[in-house]
Order: C-alpha cells, then structure tokens, then sequence
C-alpha cells in the first residue's frame, strides 16, 4: 500500500528556512507569498494491506524516527 | 582520564576529538562503535562532530536511535559526563538528553570561521578552566547550529546558568555579526539539568595545539580532567 | 523492451558521438556490426574524455618523471614519494557540463570523484581544492551557477570529512555558457600501501561494492565531450545525485578491506561506470573479464545491459579480490553496511564479456577496446603574438589611491571568505594554513612534516600568448609553494579547452602543453596526474584556454612555514626580483582602463628558480616573517593583501626605476615576492640576495594603521587606510550574492 | 489564499536522504516499510483571490525558487 507522510514545524517553532525562503521570493519579485512554513514529505510503499494495520505501524515510524515531535507534527495518509 | 569517543557511520571528527583528549589528558581515548551495547569503563563519553548517517532526515535523528546510545543514557544518568560536539550536540538533542534542537542556520549555509565564546558559567564542568566571562575563540564547521527551543525552555536554560558558551565579536559583545547561525540568545552551548551533559557547536578539538592557530580550546578539555580527578 | 540486436544506423552512431570513420574502424575492429550494448561501450571507451583522442599524442610530450616519482599519469592519481615510507597521491579532475546544467550536484559529484580517485590507491584523502571559474558577473545565469556550485563543493568535501585548503574562484564573460569545475585532491599512504587497478590472476571474482547502480548520468561522458547548444536543457535527466555519506563509508570500507590483504585490484567507477572500470582492470592486467549483469545491484527495475555498462551512478567501486580471503572482506562490507555483490571473474581470453539474462549482450577484444581507441594530430595554428605594450603607453588613473581601491574590490581580486567559509578547512585538526595564503598547509601524520597545496593559472595569460601563459601557470604555482617555505614536488593539471577541431583552439592547447613541460622540466616538478577537457564551448565561443595547475610542495617542518600577513610593526619590507613595469595583461589595463590587451608578461625560468629557491630557504631557516609572491595586480596588491591579512599597515617607498608609478605599482612582472624582515636582519637579508643573484630592494616598513605609498621624491602617492581597504576588498562577493540576478 | 506545494525528486534520480531512512526504520525493527522518497513541503499564504492567478504565481515560484526542475517535480493544492 502507498502511502504519504507529512511532517511539519508546530506553529510557534522558528522555522529560518521558510523564513529565508519568504526573503528569497520577495527579492525574485515575487510579492504576495507570506507564511512560508517548510516541511517534509515521505512518499513509501507499506508491506500490510489493511488500512489500519499500516496506519499503526506509520505511526510507529513517525514518533520513533520520522518526526521529532518536539518540534514538529506528522499527518499520514494512505493510497 | 579515561574516555570514549562514539564512532556512527558518516562522524568526521572523531580523530580529532581523540587527538584533542590525548593532547590533552595524555591518555588515549576508546572508539565505541555506535552498533555495540556497552561502552567501556570510561570518565566521560564524547559524541564528536561530522555528518553521522548524512544527517539525512534531520541531523543526529538516525545516530541518536543507534544501540549505543542506550549506554550512552545510562552513563550519564549515573552521573558520567557526556560532551556532545557539533554533530554530537545535534545528536544529544535528538537522543532526549539536552533540550531544544539545532535548526539550518539562518544563512541557510555552512559556516567554517573562528568565532569567540563568552563564557557565561564558568562554574561547571566542562568550563572551570576559563575565567567567568573570559572570551576564546574556537572554530565552527557546521550548516545546522542555530540552536532553538520554546520561550519556557530558553528562560529555564539561562535562569538556572546552563547556557555555557555565548557567542560574542572579538571584544566580547553581544548584537554585532559574532554569531553564525541565528541561534537564539546567541547560545552555543549548553548543559543538562544534572550538569554533566554538555552540547556545544564550535569545535574545541580543532584549537588544542599551537600549530593549530591557538590553544584556546583545551579549556574544555582541561575542565573535564579537573572534574574527574 | 531492450533490444540488443538493434539495426546500427549512423544516426544511432552519431547519437552516441562516433564519427563515421570511427564507426569504420569498431567494423574492422570486430568483423561485423556491433550489438547496440556493444556501441554504447565503444561510445563510452573513445569519447574525448575516456580516450584522451585529441591530446593523447601532446599529453606523451609532458615530463612525469623524477626522483620522487613513484606512479605517473595513468593511475588513478599520481603517488609522490615524502620520505619516511610516506607517499602523497594527488590528482585533479573537472566536472565543468555537469556543474553548468545543474551546479550543486554537478560540483559536489564533481568533488566525489576525484577523493575516490584518491582513496582507491589506497590513500586517505587529507586535503582539496577547487579550482572555479564562473561567467561575467552581470550575466543572468552566474549567480545561480556560483552559488549552487559552492555549496556543492562545501557540501560533499564537508560532508565527507576532508579539509578544502585552497582553490580559485575567476570571472569571466568567456564562462558565461561554460563555467569550470576542477576539483582536487590528496591523500597520503604507505609507499608500500598504494593498490593499483591492474587485475591479477584468472578465474578470480570481480566483486562490486558500493551504491546501487540506477539510470544516473546516462550517458554522461558522452555528455561531457559533448559541445553545448541552445539545447542543452534536454539533457538534464542525465544528472548524477551524490550521496557524500556513502562515500565516506566506502572511504572506511575501502581502506579498512585494503587491511585485510584481500583486494589485489581496485578500480572506482567514474566516467563510463561499469565500462571503463571493468575494461582497465582486465586490460591493464592482461587479462579476460567477464560480467554477469544479473548480479549487479540495481536501485531501478528492469535496467537493460545498455544502461549497466553506461551508468555513472556515484559512489561504486570494482575490485579483485583474492578468494582465500573472502570472508573477511564481506565482514567489512557488512559492518559498513555497503552493497556489495560478485559480479563476474577475471578469464585468460582477452575478451570482455557481457552477459545479462543468460545472453551474450557484449563479447569484445579487451585490449582493442583502449589500444585502438583513435589518436588524433589534430591540424593546429598558433596563436598569433601580440604587441608588447610599453608602460609609458598606459594610461595614469585619475587617482592612485581609488583605482588600488578598485581592484582590491573587483571580482577577481575581492576577499573570497564568502566562499572559503562555506568550506570546513579545519577538519582533521592539521591545518597550520588556511585558505586566504599563497598556499594551503596540512600537517602529515603528526609532524613535523607537512604538505602544501595550490591551483593557479591566469587564463587571459594563456589566451594572450599560450605558451608563456602555460609557462606563468606552472611558475605561479611554484612560486605560491615556495612563498610558505614549501619544496614543490609535483604537479598535477587540469587542461581546459574549447573545441579541439578548431586549429586556433588546439594551437592554444599545444602553445599551453609546451610551456607547461618546458617550465615542468626547469623547475624539476614533473606532472604526476591530470585531466583534460575539451569542448567547452557555448554557441561556438570557446572559454579562455585555463590549463589548471594544482601545485604539492613538501614542508620540512610545519613550524617554520610563514603566512602573508605583516606580522611586526617596524619590520622591514624587501621587494625580490626585477620590476620593469609589464602593464600588458594586467588586471589594472582591464579593471580600470577596460582593455583586455597586449602581450602578457613572460616567465624568465631561470630566475623563477633562482627566487623561489632563495625565498624557500629565506622561510625555512626563518629569517623572514611574512613572505607574498606577486600575482594579479602586482606590488599594489601584494602590499594591500599583506596588510589586509595581518591587520597592519605599511610605509612604503617606491624604488628609482623611471617607470610611472602606477606601472610599478600594478605591473605583473613575474618571478617576484615581498619578504618582510626584523630591521636588524634587513642588510643581511640583502647581502645574502645579492649573494644569491637575487634582485633585493628595501621599499620600507610595516606599521601603523594605512598603507602610505610614496615617491622617492617623498610625494605622497596613495594613503589608504587598512580598514578602508578590508571594506572594499570584503564588499564585493556578499553584495553580489546578496541580490536576485 | 492557502497552498501547499510539494516537491518531489523525479523518478529515477537518487535520493540518498530515502535510503537511509529506509535502513534506519528496517534497522530499528520496522520491516515493510519500502521504496522510501523524500521530498519538501511548503505550506504558505498567497495574496490572490483568483485560483488561476494563485496557481500562477505560485508555478512561477516553484520553477524559479523551490523546485529544482533538473532533478524535482512539483505539485500544488490550493485551499
Ligand atoms: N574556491 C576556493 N576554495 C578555497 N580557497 C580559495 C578558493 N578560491 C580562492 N581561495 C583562496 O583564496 C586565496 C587567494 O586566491 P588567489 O588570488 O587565487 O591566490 P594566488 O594569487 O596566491 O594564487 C588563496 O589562498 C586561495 O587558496
Ligand atoms: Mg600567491
């Protein structure tokens, strides 16, 4: 089964590259494109073909590697 | 002395940190291998510099997973002291062991350059050699330094003096262009609660010897070797 | 699906960069048509870049050999004996297509490739450099390439552990289409460590080890030798990803395998991949090879055997290993985590043989496939000989002071930190000099030895007059090694050039390799490694001609090197060598007067031998306490990095000469350095150069906070003060970066 | 209006970053989790009303900033 993962900074985290990139764009004439936040997305194939088997074993990725959930929260979504 | 350095596929700056204990403590360091379970019986455990698994994911997230940093928790949760250098300082954070995580720096590039630290505890293990305030300069290598954590940690940090290190210009002044990564408050290191974990960014291993450009360095190093003797 | 037994036609044979006689001789070559596995490795094996076709004959003319040489051209670096049983292995390679089309992987691929060459000897890569030139600054793509290929040299070599001590950064509008790549790098090993590609022994395993082999670079040293056109956007697939974490387990890997006596041959996987790398083992060892593809570790699905032999996926080695001692080789592999398979066996056919799903795909005469590669003498002109410009014909600036200013500030002689600091030049902790001094320095194994380390050449030189341009590079860079006390040992070059077709572009070339070896051989500093590349060309407008020489010179005692900044108020300051003023080529006819004219100045080797000889005995037996030799923008600029660099001022007096000022000021004579000196060393300082036949000239002292220049009249020329100048010359390269082009 | 754009490497080109994360979960003892791809997310604030002037201007700064069409395809979903 496919699946997307979506791993983001929590709102109130510092985010410099998004902040950087905001700059960038304003400076490429770009205007009108704020709150530039940068995030990561993993795109993978999961073994299980139950919806909620995969979820759980995701989930498991998430917190023990894929996200650090200090700083940051994951949203998943199956094929 | 007797110390370890951890060895994680893709750390650059493990002989260097080896080199830097000898030089200074005059014994030779173990290299723990990040796949064994145990570290040997050792003073304190350094986790060095370089790009541990790329940095791939976020920096130190893979290395701070590894077997070895089980050992790791449990010699400094018996009260051994763990320095974690640059890579080592990213890895700590990841691993639960020092709060708050090492962003892209603000230029979003690497900065290889001498900077100055201010010392800003001089009380404390890894820091007793240099005079409260006194300004050194040591080299940082690294494109991820810019040290964050939420409002409550930050004023906890510098309420209980576990900001060590604080990045400063030549003359020993906050504001100007003497930090290199944006790190809030200008911190560029810190210490755990029980103040035997120490994580910093700039590289003290690389300024030990006179040939080097200085010996600024050995202050930690030396610091360390006061501690435990 | 794959067709191996494809109908050839000559698009098929143009495609894959063969001319039609070059088709001609594969036919005679084989007796009957190639399969198409067959034309993409003959495409791989006698493209410019594999079979040096165009250079081969002017590449023999070079000296390579010398006391200390231990590995010439032809390995994969050159090996250079340091004493004590040490060697240092060095080479230089550009990466300059694939760093135009897409600049961060292209330079940090760039950069990877050449530690491998480096580490596959068996030596561990402890220093590099870059060497860049980029297009005019106000040209719209410039920025974008400068700063994607600085972070990927920063990115791999920082990723990857090793220090980067020095390198070049030019401008140029004749770089616009065409930027340049050359990366470099050493490594010291055991004379008696260094492993070789040479296959030994038959029925042996071919093992592969490494990254997994996907469809990168498809083609890529086609692409290489390939001119570009308007076009070139449809070749971007093509582009490799480097993985700086793998190659440094591979770095370890390899090094820790080497231990256990199990490989008796080793070859990276570069240009061509599978195909060049498979083909020199059995080659140089005399030997069959053959391959089963089935065994090859793949990233891709259903990759054909066309695309195997001709992938340029990163980060992959190929070796023979000695069965005996198989286990502990695959205890290495597995502790660093690293692919690895057999993927063939050595055989006494002299065949190199290709199999994949139980077929035949390729079955070729292995030694033919190099040995008979075309040579070409490529019909050449030489350039025509410009006029020498008088000084007295150049032009005053309205101002002494602002035009100094000027150029400290002008992209090619502005401060480079904006680069340098996005390079890591401490790891390893021996670094005794930085980037920013006449050359890089490096502690060997402890000490007191050390290795120092330059790229230098000055292309509008080489463009003006090829030969003293190729004599100028290799004298600049011996100069730059003996300013840090540093003996030169050996060179290794990294020839850039248009297309060789074009008789005016190979005269560029062969007036450069003339003037490379005549300069090789009077300075004793024989050419151990190099890399050629050709075709760089835009629309038809070749690059300036820039053969890259990466200069490594041996320091005794890494205690006794100095560095370029003045370092005491009140020490004296000597010009060495004979100033006549040479305004034709310099930096000041282009930056102030805009003319880029006349012949440039010529290198006196003798001289050049005599000076440098003398200052490196000056640094050594430390007498002097900062030491510069004179390049672009001549004593102006000397004097201006000095000051720059040490933080300290200087008063300085111009010698009677009968030259305007500003001709001594900024004329680029060669053969000539700057030596400061404690006042009461100064008269022997003198004594001792005239003694050694060495032109010697007190023009004043280091001190205060400006930098005073003054006629012997006393008139005051020029007083800058140094703050003023650190502004200017550190300016420019952020403000530059700092703007959306 | 909100967007996000996600940025992906194309296929074929290696993503150094997908493969140890991949040997990272296996040998953290989450096997079946295969054929990992990373790739970058934005989420940001455009300044338009107009879905077609927004998707407009955020191409443009996918083609000139974020992606790196050499070697990364991108995609954007408007709120
Ligand atoms: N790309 C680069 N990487 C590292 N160091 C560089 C680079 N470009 C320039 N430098 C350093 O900046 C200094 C000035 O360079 P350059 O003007 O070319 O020196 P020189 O005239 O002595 O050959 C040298 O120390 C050189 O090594
Ligand atoms: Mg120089």
């Amino acid at each position: 089964m496919k699946a997307r993962i979506i791993v983001t900074l929590k709102t109130g985290v510092l985010d410099p590259q998004g902040k950087a990139i905001e700059g960038a764009l304003k400076s490429f004439g770009l205007a009108g494109i704020d709150g530039v936040r940068q995030g990561k997305c993993f795109e993978l194939e999961v073994a299980e073909t139950d919806p909620a088997a995969a979820r759980a074993k995701l989930t498991e990725a998430c917190e023990k590697l894929l996200a650090n959930t200090v700083i940051e929260n994951y949203h998943i979504d199956l094929a | 002395m007797k110390s370890a350095v951890v060895v994680f596929p893709g750390i650059n700056r493990d002989n260097d940190m080896a080199h830097a204990l000898e030089v200074v403590s005059g014994t030779p360091a173990h290299m723990v291998w990040h796949a064994d379970t145990e570290l040997p019986d050792v003073d304190v455990v350094v986790v060095p510099g370089g790009f541990s698994y790329g940095d791939y994911l976020r920096c130190g997230a893979i290395a701070a997973r590894a077997p070895i940093m089980d050992a790791v928790r449990r010699h400094a949760a018996r009260g051994g002291f763990v320095l974690g250098v640059c890579n080592g300082f990213q890895i700590l954070t990841e691993a639960g062991l020092l709060p708050g995580v090492l962003m892209r720096n603000a230029s979003l590039k690497f900065v290889c350059k001498l900077v100055h630290l201010r010392v800003e505890n001089a009380n404390t293990a890894f820091s007793s050699a240099y005079a409260a305030g006194s300004v050194f300069r040591t080299p940082v290598a690294h494109g991820e330094g810019n040290y964050f954590a939420d409002d409550d940690t930050v004023k906890r940090l510098e309420g209980e003096g576990r900001v060590v290190f604080r990045y400063v210009d030549a003359e020993g002044n906050r504001g100007t262009d003497g930090n290199p990564n944006g790190a809030i408050n200008d911190i560029a290191g810190i210490l755990n609660d029980a103040g035997n974990v120490l994580g910093m960014m700039p590289h003290p291993e690389n300024l030990v010897e006179p040939i080097q450009g200085g010996t600024d360095g050995r202050g930690i190093f030396e610091s360390v070797l006061a501690a435990v003797a | 699906m794959f067709n191996n037994h494809i109908a050839i036609t000559p698009d098929l044979v143009r495609a894959h960069g063969l001319k039609p006689d070059e088709y001609e001789r594969i036919l005679k070559l084989i007796g009957r048509p190639p399969t198409m596995t067959e034309l993409g490795i003959f495409s791989a094996m006698w493209n410019e870049h594999c079979s040096y076709k165009s250079s081969r004959l002017w590449l023999k003319t070079l000296p390579t050999k010398g006391e200390r040489v231990i590995h010439g051209p032809g390995e994969n670096a050159g090996v250079v004996d340091i004493g004590d049983g040490d060697v240092v292995v060095f080479k230089m390679e550009s990466h300059n297509h694939p760093s135009y089309i897409e600049p961060y992987q292209g330079a940090a691929t760039g950069v990877g490739g050449i530690l491998r060459d480096v580490f596959t000897m068996g030596a561990r890569p402890i220093a590099a450099m870059n060497s860049l030139r980029f297009g005019s600054p106000d040209f719209p793509r410039t920025q974008h390439v400068v700063s994607g290929v600085v972070a990927g040299v920063g990115g791999y070599g920082n990723s990857f552990g090793v220090p980067t001590v020095g390198g070049e950064v030019n401008f140029h509008p004749r770089y616009n289409g065409n930027c340049l790549v050359n990366a470099f790098a050493a490594g010291i090993a055991k004379a008696d460590g260094i492993f070789l590609s040479e296959a030994k022994g038959v029925g042996l395993p071919v093992v592969y080890l490494g990254s997994k082999t996907g469809r990168d670079g498809m083609g890529g040293a086609t692409m290489a030798s390939a001119e570009f056109d308007d076009d070139s956007n449809e070749k971007r697939p093509t582009v490799q990803v480097g993985d700086p974490f793998s190659e440094k387990v591979l770095l370890e890997a390899c090094l820790e395998l080497m231990q256990t006596g199990a490989v008796i041959a080793i070859q990276d996987m570069g240009a061509a991949g599978l195909t060049c790398s498979a083909v020199e083992m059995g080659a140089k060892g005399n030997l069959g090879l053959e391959l089963d593809l089935d065994k090859v570790p793949c990233r891709e699905a259903h990759m054909s055997a066309y695309e195997m032999m001709l992938s340029e996926s990163q980060e992959r080695m190929l070796m023979v290993l000695d069965p005996a001692r198989h286990a502990a080789a695959e205890a290495v592999f597995i502790k660093w985590g690293l692919d690895f398979a057999v993927v063939g066996r050595t055989t006494d056919t002299l065949r190199f043989v290709v199999k994949h799903h139980g077929e035949v795909m390729a079955d070729l005469p292995i030694k033919e496939l190099g040995d008979e590669a075309p040579l070409y003498d490529r019909p050449w002109v030489a350039s025509p000989k410009l006029p020498v410009i008088a000084p007295a014909d150049v032009p005053a600036p309205a101002d002494l002071a602002e035009a100094l200013l000027t150029l400290i500030g002008s992209p090619d002689l502005c401060s480079r930190r904006w680069v340098v600091e996005q390079y890591d030049h401490y790891v390893m902790g021996n670094t005794v000099q930085h980037p920013g001094g006449d050359a890089g320095v490096v502690r060997v194994n402890g000490g007191p030895k050390g290795l120092a380390f330059t790229a230098d050449v000055t292309p509008r030189y080489c463009e003006a007059d090829p030969y003293e341009g190729g004599k100028q590079a290799v004298a600049e860079s011996w100069r730059n090694l003996s300013a840090v006390g540093a003996l030169p040992i050996a060179v290794t070059d990294n020839l850039n050039f248009g297309n060789p077709e074009r008789p005016e572009i190979m005269g560029q070339f062969v007036g450069c390799l003339k003037g490379i070896g005549d300069a090789c051989r009077a300075l004793d500093y024989p050419i151990v490694s190099g890399n050629v590349s050709l075709y760089n060309e835009t629309n038809g407008q070749a690059i300036l001609p820039t053969p890259t020489i990466g200069g490594v010179g041996l320091v005794a005692d890494v205690e006794k090197t100095v560095g370029l900044g003045f370092r005491a108020a009140g020490d004296a300051i000597v010009l060495l060598g004979t100033t006549t003023g040479w305004l034709g080529q310099s930096i000041y006819l282009r930056e102030i007067h805009g003319r880029e004219e006349g012949a440039p100045p010529p290198v006196d080797l003798g001289e050049e031998k005599r000076h440098g000889d003398f200052v490196r005995g000056l640094v050594t037996s430390g007498r002097v306490s900062a030491v510069h030799d004179l390049s672009d923008g001549g004593l102006a600029i000397a004097l201006a990095e000095m000051a720059l660099a040490g933080d300290l001022g200087a008063e300085v007096t111009l010698p009677e000469s009968g030259l305007p000022p500003h001709a001594t000021l900024f004329g680029e004579d060669q053969g000539r350095y700057v030596v400061t000196v404690a006042a009461a060393g100064l008269d022997a300082l003198i004594a001792a150069a005239k003694a050694a036949n060495v032109p010697a000239t007190f023009v004043g002292h280091v001190g205060g906070t400006e930098l005073k220049v003054s006629a012997l009249t006393g008139a005051s020329l020029c007083t800058i003060s140094v703050d003023t100048l650190r502004q200017r010359h550190e300016a420019w390269f952020p403000a530059f970066m700092a703007v959306a082009h």
